[in-house]
């Protein structure tokens, strides 16, 4: 995701017609390939061919880390590091310190999911430049980067014009 | 299969959609809204002038005394927060429910949600003796041994809990909203605009890998938000249910409060939704009449619910044997304070039951009176529990009342200004309904549209 | 105790870092090194430490009061009635004394109002306990070498506390110890 | 513990050397105290140091924070001594032994100093009469001597004097008001109008001084005993008040005589019933007949509501039914007439002719072990002197007389007469008066008008007046010679005859004060009449002692003792009775449909310390009704007009009319109501100022007397109400095992109070207790709900008073509080106990459990510690506490405190909490660190008995005792391990360090109260606590 690439995209204006130009595409053996939506379009994650996402295992093991953390800090603060009687007390009260626990668990889980989500979507990113303004609005686009294999703009348009596109743009920088 | 009534209304295409939502957020506002915003702003700065008198001179200000420690700041506090329970419930639980009807109304939910959660958390800070020192109740490292906080204390696992709620709900909001900014970036045609809109959308694309990960977040938060807000308004209520008062100190309050907050958050978005209507016609397609009336379903529903917890915790108080909860009860229905407990009673049993009747549920004056008193009756239930479980305890020596100040009416009616104004602002400058749920059950309840 | 604990105290204290609190972590704001000027240039180093006074020969009350006490001006006029008389600061002293005033000496270790520190108690258990600190010098640095008396410890409530824990045996650490 | 040191340099204490009194001197005192905690900004930076506070105060956050950024604190200075006074070690308080008079009783103190300031006073436990306790009003004299109203110089008024109006007052020095008074009292025709000394010297100065000046001396106090002392001469052939031995008497039967609350010596008579109260050993049977509800009559053990025309008819009827009737003794036929008319009157106040005669019958066979007691100024009807001759008879023909009452052990200090101002006031208005003397009284307020004193003022070309405060005499006065305080002058007091009581100062005088024996010699020497050969008080005291005691150290060990001499404690036999004063026992008091008396409240008394925050804040241990006196009607008569608590009514008698708040109270007749006196003070103080109402104009001047009781009155409802403060708005424990009671042939049956008794188990072992383990018990058989403990606990631990605004708003802040509840059949008599309670320490404290940043923790000797510098103030604590013990700091309320020189009242043991802070009862941990620490310095174990609290040491009637679980001897170990032992709520397993012995009742009837109760009643509409509105 790093670096900017030139590449060629082709724009739809219904999100069913590019399901279907994304299945081909994928099956005429494009594997760089993505499709750029509005909104997340129903089956297209298979049309483009991308797997399950690997966010949850990151949210289990924060939940595990806050979790854990979360006990820990009240253990060692409370049964530790300044032990105190507070109100004929156990130090170590278990059953008080679930809530908190709880809570690290959610928090950890959550934000290291956020975080993840970010961090794979290359977001945030300042100012990118964008292929055309309605596709976050009404259209969508199949956009195929140079890294393609066996990339060539001719030959990625003239497919992109077979597969139906409303337009073909080609874009220096994306 | 039932066929169901369309969840957006008129003849819409994607473009109409996104033209329709961001509109508000492109034009100059109306008289109305700045009518509405200055009215909103002028009792925000009121509020924060009177937590300022209140602040410089003394808790004495309010009504609080001995025996009645807590009063209307954590009273409001719990109201703030309870509201704050819907906008999650619609956003999260809706969402792994699969009800599709949320998309339309969970963006506002969700702001409502924040705000709500803003507007609650000021009260705890202002509400100890000494607000300048609340950060103690951070277990951070420091020069005094180091001495650290009592993790057995409620109020500890508020500080976690709402603070953990507060994060998690501004994030989700925040997730949800990033296609919907790019949208608006896209859309710019002022430099300064895209700038702002360009920085909040954080570069979003929309790419099929992007929403791959983003719509995998959107559920991982929406399931852990759902224990979450279960876990937070549990956590309120053991401010109450660990202490050892009679009429605080019952098993029945986490499932209690969290009806409760869901029953009086839906009042709220009723009451906004209703408002929302009004002010922007548009909204009308997407926010339709059979939105209100689900909602209305689940005030009536929460609203037995609620009932059935007042009518358990009277039978348990009397079938406990213990003569202290006994008394609280009876002095709760019968005592000094009745007038509360009745007021608690019409507005959250009784005036939602009209919602039987599907005309009612389909009236706009109607539901928003109702919701009005929802939320009245909801902040009475507060006031009932904090209040008249403090007045009367276990040695009668020490019974008083409770000494309501025009301070106490100040701080109330203020935190309304500091929720509407943020409320108000968010109209403008969010979209108020998310743009990309929205798009995907254009198509439900209406046959597809061919090219 | 346990060395294990101190690697499992590394997240906490990450977490805590990322708390954005750290700040008051080091003895910053305790006026450590704390060293102002006073009326009089007394120098503790002359009489304390060349002329080897000891430290109950003024601060009379430290071994029965609370309060150690700055000496009242008629203890410096035992020996400045005759000693050091052509000395400028001495006259002023004894002007003062003559006058039935006093001398505004800038108080260098301050405790809040709400801690109750006793003298009394500290100086007896560090000459008598086995593990003999010196009784003076433990908390207020080498008094003997200062021309000019400066804060040598942070008096936070840390560094009583963590010496009430360390030392055997363990001093008291209940609130109610200091504060009432 | 105590400390008594012996006072070496005398010459400090009392110099009146101008040099020590100068302003620059006492600022320069004032700034010694500076590294004490009552200062907390430097005090050489007076201008700087508001507004730091108040910048601390703002921005207390941002300071915080901004500490990160190593700013530099205030720079405090350290003040030495010059020369250190060899007696003062900073930081160790040194305890003196004195004496004081509260206005109501002498009482034995040892005041407790630091660094040259009274801080605290106690009882000197080793004295006969009060021992170790203190009134309300012993205890809030160090407030009374750091009063800030207090007159600071001579003052010179200028006056018409004519109409007696000021017009501008000048403070002057001694040497132009001496040289002005002395200028009058040459012409001759001088008077003194003074109340009766019960010092011994200070006597002798007087008749002196009338002697040499040819002046005369009146005595006279507003709330005098005259009719004892009238009666006892026509009885007895002697004019003295009596000492009871309440220890004595097996039965006491007290027609208004509130000897637990305001009769006499309060104290010492407590402390004396008590000792007759032991459950265990037998205890004495308390009988009250009273008019206005009192400690004596809640604490008695069967009570009769009365009117005021009904008490002399009852000493009659019972004489009636002893002699013809009973026929056990025969009496004087000049009084059987008499006797006849009255022999039914019992059944006006509800008893029947059974329980008559057999309450008759039960003081017959108690005579000779029993006690009729009747006096207050409840009982000063028109047929006061009939009414105490009668009671001398009945208890002559008892065979009491010199058992149960020692005339030989006389309350001195009283012989004083409402016919001596009256003399004064006619003596005034024909002219014969030139100059008056005034000294430490207030007739202008305390008289009516009726007594016309004011007017008979006007004829008098000087007054002069000796007191403390510009009150309402002292502003028509024409000279204001302020006399100083019981703790800046030197005395000698024989309160109880035989038994003679040093009165040291224990600080320099404040201001420029002199006292009224200084002046008297003064004035004696300038008249060149000198009356004495020393030129002090000071010398004429000390030489008088030297050489009645021998010797230069029998004088320092009478200084360090206190006192000297033995209170009479055997039988007189052979006392004699004057028949014939019989034939003044006449009853011309006729009865009204609806009577008035007024009477005095244990803390105000006749209003003289009504300026004192503490007095008017301690709740009314009867009405628990603080900062107001009001009407007290019965239930059932303000059922039939319809009143309300704080309904105000008109009341009307043929003397005066006014209009006063209602409160109602069980425990009074339904056709008298009483109202007290000492509110409504004019001038005097800022804080007394429109406190109350003034009701001295209902009394009555007739024939010589002031009549206080039984007058015919008329009440009329106004549709207005008043606010009045009380502390506890419920007063039925609802069914609960609260304060605990049971009677007294039940407890012997079974051996057991007769509670349910929980059996509590924990799912772990608890922490242990190892070290100390601190405990309180409380015996409820002993409390009278005095509040003694209330106000002590106040000075020791630096407790502010909230004023009446917000002791309505519930937000008083006593540690220790005393809870009453009645029982029984509310509109006829009820009983009343009487619950101190403070916190309770529980082990497993609910409070601490909640408190977010450990503001309050256990120690390990099981003290629940409040850290007031770690509270964020939740008040969360205070919600979860069950007994709501808790106070919380709403404001900054040292504001009063700080009102100079009141801040040197402040005890630098204990922080002076800042505001938004909670605060509650410490066990007094200041004391106990105290004691370790010298138990430590003398290596040794702390012995039960070493730490005393605030509120154990005062208790007249040792109610609370304090000491360590662990010491298997202490006493606390043996008052846990009784039979009546009890812990408060038992059932939420707090597992409270206090616990309460049961009380118990020496009656026969069935006790309505505690489990015995109503079950349940429906909560009435509000609870007066807070106010009525």
């Amino acid at each position: 995701m790093a670096k900017r690439q030139s590449g060629v995209a082709g724009i739809w204006s219904d999100d069913q017609l590019i399901l279907e130009a994304a299945e081909k595409m994928r099956l005429a053996g494009y594997k760089k390939f993505d499709a750029i939506t509005p909104f997340p379009v129903h089956g297209m994650e298979e049309a483009v061919g991308i797997k399950r996402s690997t966010i949850p295992w990151v949210t289990f093991f924060a939940a595990l880390v806050g979790g854990f953390c979360g006990m820990y800090l009240q253990y060692w603060t409370s049964a530790v590091s300044w032990p105190i009687n507070v109100g004929g007390k156990p130090m170590f009260s278990i059953p008080a310190f679930i809530p908190v626990t709880f809570e690290l668990t959610i928090l950890f889980a959550a934000l290291a999911s956020v975080g993840t989500m970010f961090f794979l979507n290359g977001l945030p990113k300042v100012d990118p430049p964008i292929i055309d303004p309605d596709l976050t609005s009404h259209k969508f686009a199949l956009w195929v980067p140079d890294s393609e294999e066996g990339y060539s703009v001719e030959k990625v348009e003239a497919f992109l014009k077979e597969l139906g596109a409303e337009e073909v743009k080609r874009v220096a920088e994306y | 299969m039932m066929d169901r009534n369309p969840l957006i209304l008129g003849n819409k295409t994607y473009k109409d959609i996104t033209d329709d939502i961001c509109e508000p957020v492109e034009r100059l506002p109306g008289k109305q809204w700045m009518l509405m915003f200055f009215s909103a702003k002028a009792l925000f700065l009121f509020y924060l002038t009177s937590v300022a008198i209140i602040l410089f001179t003394g808790m004495g200000l309010m009504g609080t005394n001995h025996p009645i420690g807590w009063g209307t700041d954590i009273v409001t506090f719990v109201f703030w927060i309870g509201i704050g329970h819907a906008g999650t419930l619609i956003s999260a639980v809706l969402f792994l429910f699969r009800q599709k009807w949320r998309t339309s109304v969970a963006r506002s939910a969700e702001a409502m949600t924040v705000f709500a959660v803003m507007t609650a958390g000021i009260f705890p800070l202002i509400h100890t003796g000494r607000p300048w020192l609340d950060f103690w109740l951070l277990p951070y490292p420091n020069q005094r041994g180091p001495l650290w906080v009592n993790f057995r204390s409620p109020l500890l696992w508020d500080v976690f809990a709402v603070s953990t709620y507060a994060t998690v709900s501004i994030v989700f909001w925040y997730v949800g909203l990033v296609p919907d900014f790019a949208t608006i970036r896209d859309r710019a045609k002022n430099k300064m605009r895209k700038k702002i809109y360009g920085i909040l959308s954080l570069g979003w694309r929309g790419s099929t890998r992007n929403w791959s990960h983003y719509e995998m977040v959107y559920m991982l938060l929406a399931g852990l938000a759902t224990p979450l807000v279960l876990s937070v308004h549990t956590i309120v209520s053991f401010d109450f249910a660990v202490a050892s008062l009679p009429g605080w100190h019952t098993t029945i309050f986490p499932p209690y409060f969290v009806a409760g907050a869901i029953f009086s958050g839906f009042g709220m978005v009723v009451t906004l939704l209703t408002l929302v209507r009004i002010g922007f016609p548009k909204f009308k397609d997407y926010i339709t009449i059979d939105h209100m009336e689900v909602m209305n379903k689940i005030i009536m529903t929460t609203g037995l619910l609620v009932g059935y917890a007042y009518c358990s915790e009277l039978f348990i108080a009397w079938y406990s044997g213990m003569k202290y909860e006994q008394y609280a009860f009876i002095n709760r229905a019968l005592g000094p304070y009745w007038w509360a407990y009745w007021i608690m009673f019409s507005c959250n049993v009784f005036v939602p039951q009209i919602f039987w009747f599907r005309a009612a549920r389909r009236s706009i004056p109607i539901m928003f009176v109702v919701s009005i008193f929802v939320n009245i009756g909801m902040w009475f239930e507060r006031f009932v529990i904090t209040v008249t479980s403090l007045h009367r305890d276990f040695l009668p020596s020490n019974w008083g009342m409770y000494e309501w100040s025009i301070y106490d009416a100040a701080i109330l009616f203020g935190s309304f200004g500091m929720f509407l104004t943020l409320f108000l602002l968010y109209l403008r400058a969010f979209p108020a309904i998310s743009i990309a749920e929205v798009k995907p059950v254009l198509y439900v309840g209406k046959k597809r549209g061919g090219h | 105790m346990f060395k294990v604990q101190y690697l499992l105290k590394l997240p906490i204290l990450f977490l805590f870092l990322l708390l954005g609190f750290g700040c008051e972590w080091g003895s910053i704001g305790y006026n450590k090194g704390y060293q102002p000027e006073q009326p009089i240039p007394f120098s503790h180093a002359l009489h304390s430490g060349e002329y080897k006074m000891a430290c109950v020969y003024c601060h009379t009350q430290v071994e029965v009061a609370k309060h150690s006490a700055v000496p009242s001006l008629n203890i410096c006029m035992n020996c400045h009635m005759v000693v050091g008389t052509d000395k400028e600061p001495i006259q002023k002293l004894q002007q003062k004394y003559y006058d039935g005033e006093t001398v505004n000496w800038v108080k260098v270790h301050m405790l809040p109002d709400h801690v109750k520190f006793n003298h009394k108690r500290h100086v007896h258990r560090f000459s008598e306990a086995e593990d003999r600190y010196p009784a003076c010098q433990t908390c207020h640095g080498d008094v003997k070498q200062m021309d000019v008396v400066q804060q040598y410890n942070s008096l936070s409530m840390g560094w009583c506390v963590n010496c009430h824990r360390e030392s055997e045996p363990k001093g008291p650490l209940n609130c109610s110890t200091c504060h009432h | 513990m105590e400390k008594e040191q012996m006072q070496t340099e005398n010459k400090k204490w009392k110099s009146l050397d101008e040099k020590y009194q100068t302003p620059e001197f006492l600022a320069q005192a004032e700034k010694e105290f500076q590294t004490s905690p009552l200062k907390d900004e430097d005090a050489d930076d007076e201008k700087g140091g508001l507004a730091r506070r108040q910048f601390m105060k703002l921005m207390g956050a941002s300071i915080a924070m901004s500490s990160a950024a190593c700013v530099r604190r205030p720079v405090q200075k350290i003040i030495p001594y010059n020369k250190r006074p060899s007696e003062i070690v900073i930081g160790v308080a040194n305890y003196y032994a004195s004496s004081l008079f509260d206005g109501r009783e002498g009482l034995a103190v040892t005041v407790k100093t630091r660094e040259g300031r009274p801080l605290h006073l106690q009882g000197n436990a080793s004295h006969p009469g009060n021992g170790s306790g203190l009134s309300v009003r012993g205890s809030a004299q160090i407030l009374n001597l750091y009063d800030p109203d207090r007159v600071r110089t001579p003052v010179i008024n200028s006056q018409d004097s004519k109409k007696r109006g000021n017009k501008l007052s000048i403070p002057r020095d001694w040497d132009s008001l001496d040289q002005r008074a002395v200028k009058q009292l040459k012409e001759g025709d001088v008077r003194i109008l003074t109340a009766d000394t019960p010092s011994p010297s200070l006597k002798n100065l007087i008749n002196k001084f009338t002697k040499n000046t040819g002046a005369q001396v009146h005595y006279w106090s507003p709330i005098n005993q005259w009719e004892i002392l009238k009666a006892s001469e026509l009885c007895y052939g002697r004019a003295s008040v009596p000492r009871y031995r309440y220890d004595k008497a097996k039965m006491i039967v007290s027609v208004d005589g509130d000897f637990l609350g305001t009769h006499l010596n309060p104290t010492e008579s407590s402390r004396l019933f008590s000792k007759g109260r032991d459950p265990e050993k037998g205890m004495s049977h308390l009988v009250s007949f009273q008019s206005v509800p009192s400690l004596t009559s809640f604490n008695s053990d069967d009570n009769y509501p009365i009117k005021p025309s009904q008490q002399l008819p009852l000493i009659l009827a019972i004489l009636h039914e002893l002699s013809f009737e009973q026929k056990k003794v025969s009496l004087p036929a000049s009084i059987s007439a008499t006797l006849k008319q009255h022999a039914e009157v019992y059944k006006n106040i509800g008893m029947s002719t059974e329980e008559f005669s057999g309450f008759v019958s039960e003081l017959w066979n108690q005579r000779g072990q029993s006690l009729v007691l009747t006096g207050g100024l409840q009982a000063k009807t028109r047929d006061a002197l009939a009414l105490q001759i009668a009671t001398n008879y009945l208890n002559n023909l008892l065979g009491n007389d010199g058992v149960t009452i020692h005339w030989a052990a006389s309350l001195n200090g009283r012989n004083q007469s409402d016919e001596a101002i009256g003399t004064l006031i006619s003596d005034m208005l024909e002219g014969k008066v030139k100059t008056l003397i005034i000294n430490e009284l207030n007739p202008i307020y305390n008289l009516p008008q009726a007594s016309r004193f004011k007017e008979a003022l006007g004829k008098v070309n000087t007054v002069l007046v000796t007191n403390n405060w510009m009150d309402e005499t002292a502003v028509l006065a024409d000279m204001v010679a302020p006399c100083g305080h019981y703790m800046e002058n030197w005395g000698d007091n024989e309160f109880i005859s035989g038994i003679v009581t040093i009165q040291q100062p224990t600080i320099r005088p404040l201001y420029e004060t002199r006292s009224f024996a200084d002046s008297l010699i003064v004035w004696a020497k300038m008249l060149e009449k000198p009356i004495s050969q020393e030129d002090d008080f000071y010398s004429v005291v000390k030489n008088k002692w030297m050489g009645q005691l021998g010797s230069e150290q029998a004088w320092y060990d009478f200084l360090q003792k206190g006192f000297d001499g033995q209170v009479y404690d055997g039988i007189e036999r052979n006392m004699g009775f004057n028949t014939s004063a019989l034939e003044r026992v006449q009853v011309t008091l006729e009865p009204t449909t609806l009577e008035l008396s007024l009477y005095e409240k244990v803390a105000i008394h006749d209003g003289s310390m009504a300026n004192l925050s503490w007095l008017q804040e301690l709740p009314d241990p009867v009405s628990k009704i603080a900062w107001d006196n009001y009407l007290i009607v019965s239930p059932t008569l303000a059922d039939s007009l319809r009143l309300r608590d704080g309904s105000m009514v008109q009341v009307q008698t043929e003397s005066h009319t006014m209009n006063l708040p209602v409160y109602i109270s069980p425990g009074q007749h339904p056709e008298s109501v009483a109202v007290a006196l000492g509110y409504g003070r004019g001038h005097g103080g800022e804080l007394q100022k429109d406190v109350g109402f003034n009701v001295n104009e209902f009394i009555v001047p007739f024939d010589n007397q002031f009549v206080f009781a039984g007058h015919s009155v008329q009440l009329k409802k106004l549709n207005t109400t008043y606010m009045l403060a009380q502390t506890q708005g419920h007063h039925s424990m609802e069914g609960r095992d609260i304060a605990v009671e049971t009677t007294q042939d039940l407890y012997k049956k079974s051996n057991d109070i007769g509670i349910h008794r929980h059996k509590i188990f924990s799912i772990w072992n608890g922490h242990k207790y190892d070290g100390h383990k601190w405990a309180m018990g409380v015996d409820l058989n002993s409390c009278t709900g005095c509040s003694a403990c209330m106000v002590a606990c106040q000075s020791e631990n630096n407790i502010p008073s909230v004023g009446k605004k917000y002791v309505l708003g519930g937000r008083e802040m006593h540690w220790i509080r005393i809870d009453r509840y009645y029982s029984g059949n509310e509109t006829k008599s009820v009983d009343a106990i009487f619950q101190p309670v403070m916190c309770q320490h529980c082990e497993n404290a609910p409070c601490e459990t909640v408190c977010p940043v450990l503001a309050t923790v256990h120690s390990d000797e099981g003290l629940n510690d409040m850290v007031y510098n770690r509270c964020v103030g939740t008040r969360y604590c205070s919600n979860n506490c069950p007994y709501k013990v808790r106070r919380f700091n709403w404001f900054y309320y040292d504001g009063h405190h700080r009102k100079e020189p009141l801040h040197m009242a402040l005890n630098p043991d204990v922080t002076v909490r800042t505001r938004g802070v909670m605060e509650k009862c410490t066990f007094c941990v200041q004391r106990i660190k105290e004691a370790k620490n010298t138990a430590k310095d003398e290596k040794r174990d702390l012995k039960d008995g070493d730490i005393r609290t605030a509120c154990q040491s005062v208790c007249p009637t040792d109610a609370i005792v304090f000491g360590d679980l662990n010491d298997k001897n202490s006493q606390v170990n043996k008052w846990f391990e009784s039979q009546r032992q009890y812990t408060l709520l038992e059932e939420l397993n707090a597992a409270p360090r206090v616990r309460y012995l049961a009380k118990i009742r020496n009656t026969q009837r069935d006790l309505g109260g505690g489990h015995h109760g109503p079950s349940h009643s429906t909560p009435e509409a509000t609870d007066h606590k807070g106010g009525h509105s």
